[in-house]
């Protein structure tokens, strides 16, 4: 499974490869005081590529080009066939968002020897920390709730630019307007309650995503008891 | 059973995310790392703020008044006149007990603004006796407004006014209310600052555009009107007696000695920054000025183009330049009178206010750039800056308003002085 | 034990949306059978075969591939081949990469039957899918099908897009796998003379509803072809039904469906071709003759739901 | 390999394609296609060959089986039986011989082979009224 899903993954995974090699070139580029936190504040876009690139088109394509019936009639199950391709997706979502995030760290900002920014915990939301891993992994998810309902890639690809926008807001208007004043200073408090209202979301998209493919996990479902018998011959007069 | 195992792929799956896994901690730990390194410097920067001693010959008076804008719309607050505070520094007959560098409801506020612990401020004292009679054998005393930069108060620049004071000048610092960030009433009453904000990455064009004209002219005419009201006050009461001078549309004790010995015939203008700028503005507008200086400030107007035909002393940080602020390029081969261009080497754009003395011990530094921090604090030792500052404009003053010779540390590179340099 | 039915639907229906695709199909197909499932467009036939691999759950009744249920099982999906009518396959994918793809998804499957047969109808293993012709990629899909030697094999209208020659080839791959390994096949199609050689047991879909079903032998044996004057007709016994009548005049023909032909020496009796006998029920779309199989009954929940098929003591009964 | 036995198959014969095959086998063992001993396509060669459904093939093979014309050999194969004896048309030569000159006067007398087939059929008729096929 783990082959398959790379084979699948792979040409999105070099896209998003791509995008990892420019945010490096943007960090070592990021070495005047003109630029200074450039690439911070446009990493804020790996999550939308993620979304985009990874999310949206992996269940929509298979539904656009009807190659799920292809492959949802291989001898693996489809839970087990969707665990593969999240497991590749959120491998290459988890490095890439280490890399850039590693880029901004090291090369852009560590060469300074300090963060050129205010990463305090509210300014930072949305860069610093853990939320950029928990941004991607929303943007993922809902990638795949989108191409779930949706079926189709255009759509779940804008569905998921709008979802990318609508989190952006939040992280930018909503969040740091509502995090209690106590906590403001807290990195921790802010990140895990940022990061974790992300995660709570994407656990509701993968729940949405697995009902929209009809597959009801978890849940115990009463059938009713079905006994076979055979019909009672009848016989003619 | 054929199923061939697809270890290898598997493997590197499990690599990759180990290894991002590793990376990501690290980085999380760095940003955890260097955000709670910005808050401790934002929180817990509590140090002993302190100003230097004045170096003139006199103990220093200090009394806070409010001007009143009688018939003059505020811009700024629309609806009411434009009420001034301003602060006086002057020379004093004795030395008592010193103020308070401000009121504290603008020292923590303040304090809050810089990211520094509310008491590094609210227990900070200037050396200026509140109220303190007038010296009186400092003679009549020539008259210099002080223009603090763009949000700035009246106490910003403490350390300067003090020592000008001390050295026989009395010294009027303006709250230009609705620019100034804790601009106050002379009680401690918060203003806020209600004028437009100029977009925070203005660009080089925009510098010298309508928005910043239009903000430097209210503060000329500020700084105009402050000179009015000196001219009602000099022109009352008995030599000597203390009096309160509400008729004139001054409110706020007048000092035992003052009321006679205010000059305006000898009066300058300086400022910082857009103080500079409305220096440079009040010296073109207003007659009365003979001499100016502006401290690391851009200038607006007419003057940039037109320049001054009197002494005008421009004091500039060494990233300050016509590359940054294009206002240069025209107003400094403008200057027809006596002038000089003095860069002092180390300093930056807040070395000529009190913050800059702090920065280092407040832990400002650590939430910007280096880059930034030497164009706000500059690289070297800002109370070698405010030294050098000091003897400038001591200087320059006396030179212009007192007619003593020009100083040594004015008349050109000095190896005293080799932080400076002219051009 | 006795041998499970490859395939058995009781009761199903199911609706796309609000149209209703399928109603009350209930059908059983011994292991071993060819089975060609026949039906005009849109009679419901694709949504059959999606039910029967497991891509759609019935909303009512219930769908058994050798007993259990199809979809979320992997002892299932491990013996039941599916191929879409469209053929799907991984554009992007190589040949070779496609069946490294079903190397990966299936536990049975035979990497020499694979290259044999793609090698001996010489498709480029190194080209990518889309770069394939129509036919070459049917070829791959159906390989990809076969390699997995499934004890079902589903395919929906696999000749549809195919010359005269590949069809044969498909074909004659088809039957050699089923005498091979004595798989079950079901294969849908519009036109049922192109599966008369193929098939022994039919399934006759119209209009969503289950017409006719049963072995090829059965069918033919059971139905009569019937000429002769019209006023026989009412005199015609009960033990039989009347699938299809024509009357010219004084002069009737009819398609007959009883266990013997009618008594009375007037009627010409002739053996019906299999095309005849669908095209019958085609005209007739009320018509049904169904082999009624194992009923469903619902036992109250609560009680352990022992069997889900009939077993060996069920059948001695 | 089944280089001994080709089956063809007429889809438009109206005869029963089990029937066929049941009929190839004869004829393949009357014309000395096929010996005793020799062995008959595996079902799955055939039904491959024909793609025919291997029930069809099984179908024709028991049928043979029934007639005492081969035996199956279990995991070997279905083979012709050794002690059949079959009226092989090689065994006659001279009938042959006859037979072809007779079509040869046929041809030289004008007649179309269409002809000459219509009269065979009506003299096989005659003399084994049992039989309801055609020859060709």
């Amino acid at each position: 499974m783990t082959w398959v899903a790379w084979r699948q993954a792979r040409s999105a995974g070099y896209g998003l490869l791509a995008v990892t090699l420019g945010f490096t070139a943007l960090a070592l580029l990021e070495r005047t005081e003109e630029l200074s936190g450039m690439t911070r504040s446009l990493s804020i876009y790996l999550s939308l590529f993620v979304g985009v690139l990874l999310g949206a088109p992996l269940l929509a394509q298979e539904f656009e080009h009807g190659t799920y019936r292809m492959v949802w009639t291989q001898g693996v199950t489809r839970v087990r066939w969707l665990a593969g391709r999240c497991a590749v997706a959120l491998t290459i979502t988890l490095a890439g968002t280490a890399v850039v995030h590693g880029a901004v760290i090291a090369l852009a900002e560590g060469g300074r020897g300090r963060p050129a920014l205010l990463p305090a915990p509210v300014d930072g939301l949305d860069t610093a920390g853990l939320s950029p891993y928990a941004r991607a992994v929303w943007m993922l998810a809902l990638g795949l709730l989108a191409g779930a309902v949706l079926r189709r890639t255009v759509g779940a690809v804008a569905v998921t630019a709008g979802g990318w926008m609508a989190t952006q807001l939040l992280f930018d208007n909503g969040l740091p307007r509502w995090v209690p004043d106590g906590w403001q200073d807290d990195f921790w408090a802010v990140q895990l309650g940022a990061s974790g209202l992300l995660l709570g979301l994407t656990a509701l998209a993968v729940v949405g995503t697995l009902f929209a493919l009809g597959l009801r996990p978890a849940l115990p479902v009463r059938r009713p008891a079905v006994t076979l018998v055979r019909p009672t011959p009848i016989r003619p007069d | 059973m054929s199923r061939p195992p697809s270890r290898v792929a598997f493997a590197v799956l499990l690599a990759v995310l180990v290894g991002s896994g590793v990376v990501a901690v690290l980085n999380v730990s760095a940003d955890a790392d260097a955000t709670t390194r910005g808050i401790r410097a934002r929180e817990l920067a509590r140090f002993t703020a302190t100003l230097p001693e004045p170096t003139g010959p006199y103990p220093v008076g200090t009394v806070a008044w409010q001007i009143d804008g009688t018939g003059r719309p505020d811009p700024w607050r629309p609806g009411q006149d434009r009420d001034l505070t301003v602060q006086l520094w002057y020379p004093a007959q004795d030395r008592g007990e010193s103020a308070p560098w401000a009121h504290p409801n603008v020292a923590r506020q303040a304090a809050r603004r810089y990211g520094f612990a509310a008491e590094s401020l609210v227990a900070l004292r200037g050396h200026a006796t509140e109220e303190a009679p007038v010296r009186r054998d400092a003679g009549v005393l020539p008259v210099l407004v002080f223009s603090p930069g763009d949000g700035g108060n009246r106490t910003d620049n403490t350390a300067l006014t003090e020592e000008l004071a001390s050295h026989g000048y009395l010294v009027v610092a303006v709250d230009h209310l609705g620019d100034a960030l804790e601009g106050s009433s002379p009680d401690g009453q918060l203003v806020g600052r209600t004028k437009p904000e100029l977009p925070e990455d203005i660009s080089r064009e925009e510098l010298t555009g309508p928005a910043v004209v239009a903000q430097v002219e209210v503060r000329v005419a500020d700084v105009r009107a402050v000179l009015d009201a000196l001219g009602r006050v000099a022109g009352t009461g008995p030599s000597g007696a203390p009096a309160t001078a509400e008729h004139i549309g001054v409110r706020g004790p007048v000092p035992v000695g003052l009321a006679g010995r205010i000059d305006l015939g000898r009066t300058g203008v300086l400022g910082h920054s857009l103080g500079g700028a409305t220096a440079a503005g009040a010296a073109y507008a207003d007659g009365r000025v003979r001499a100016g200086v502006n401290l690391d400030g851009l200038v607006a107007g007419p003057v940039a183009v037109e320049g001054l035909d009197r002494p005008f002393l421009v004091l500039r940080q060494p990233s300050h330049t016509t590359r940054i602020d294009p206002s240069w390029e025209t107003f400094l081969p403008a200057l027809r009178g006596w002038h000089r261009v003095v860069t002092v080497a180390g300093s930056g754009h807040y070395s000529f206010a009190d913050l800059g003395l702090w920065a280092r011990a407040g832990g400002v530094d650590l939430r910007t750039s280096e880059e930034t921090y030497r164009f706000n604090f500059g690289a070297g030792d800002n109370g070698r800056a405010t030294e050098l500052t000091r003897a400038l404009l001591v200087g320059f003053f006396d030179a212009w308003l007192r007619d003593r010779p020009v100083p040594a540390v004015l008349g050109g590179p000095d190896p005293q002085y080799p932080e400076l340099t002219f051009g | 034990m006795a041998e499970l039915p490859a395939v058995l639907l009781t009761g199903v229906g199911y609706r796309h949306g609000r149209t209703p695709a399928l109603r009350d199909c209930s059908l059983s197909v011994p292991p071993g059978r060819v089975v060609g499932l026949i039906g005009p467009n849109g009679a419901g036939k694709t949504t059959l075969l999606h039910l029967m691999v497991g891509l759609l759950r019935p909303d009512r009744g219930e769908v058994r591939i050798f007993g259990r249920e199809p979809g979320g099982d992997p002892a299932i999906l491990d013996r039941v081949a599916f191929l879409a009518q469209d053929k799907p396959l991984y554009g992007s994918f190589t040949v070779a990469e496609t069946m490294r793809l079903g190397r990966h998804l299936n536990s049975r499957w035979s990497d020499e039957l694979a290259a044999e047969r793609l090698g001996r109808l010489g498709i480029p293993a190194d080209r990518p899918v889309r770069r394939l012709s129509g036919g070459q990629r049917s070829q791959v899909a159906i390989t990809l099908a076969m390699a997995k030697r499934p004890d079902l094999m589903v395919l929906d209208e696999p000749l549809a897009d195919l010359d005269p020659l590949r069809r044969h080839e498909v074909m004659s791959d088809l039957m050699a796998l089923t005498a091979e390994t004595g798989m079950t096949v079901v294969l849908s199609s519009h036109v049922v003379a192109e599966l008369e050689e193929t098939c022994d047991h039919l399934v006759l879909l119209g209009d969503g509803r289950v017409q006719l079903a049963g072995d090829l032998d059965e069918v033919r044996a059971g139905h009569h072809a019937l000429s002769g004057p019209a006023s026989l007709v009412a005199a015609l016994p009960d033990a039989g039904t009347v699938v299809h009548a024509t009357r010219t005049g004084e002069h009737a023909g009819l398609l007959w469906r009883s266990d013997r032909p009618p008594p009375d020496p007037r009627w010409a009796v002739r053996t019906p071709a299999i095309g005849d006998i669908v095209l019958a029920y085609l005209r007739a779309p009320e018509a049904s003759a169904l082999p009624r199989p194992t009923l469903l009954r619902q036992v109250s929940p609560g009680l352990r739901p022992v069997q889900t098929a009939p077993t060996a003591s069920e059948e001695s009964r | 390999m089944y280089g001994v036995l080709e089956f063809y198959l007429d889809r438009h014969a109206g005869i029963p394609t089990y029937l066929q095959l049941v009929q190839q086998v004869g004829h393949a063992l009357r014309v000395g296609a096929l010996h005793p001993g020799d062995r008959l396509p595996t079902v799955k060669e055939a039904s491959a060959q024909l793609a025919i459904n291997p029930n069809t093939v099984l179908k024709a093979y028991r049928e043979l089986e029934r007639g005492g014309l081969v035996e199956a050999h279990p995991g070997r194969g279905t083979f012709v039986r050794v002690g059949v004896a079959v009226p092989a048309v090689p065994d006659h030569p001279v009938l042959r011989d006859q037979l072809t000159a007779w079509v040869d006067r046929a041809q030289a007398a004008g007649l179309s082979a269409d002809d000459v087939v219509a009269l065979v059929n009506t003299a096989v008729r005659r003399s084994y009224p049992q039989r309801t096929g055609e020859v060709a």
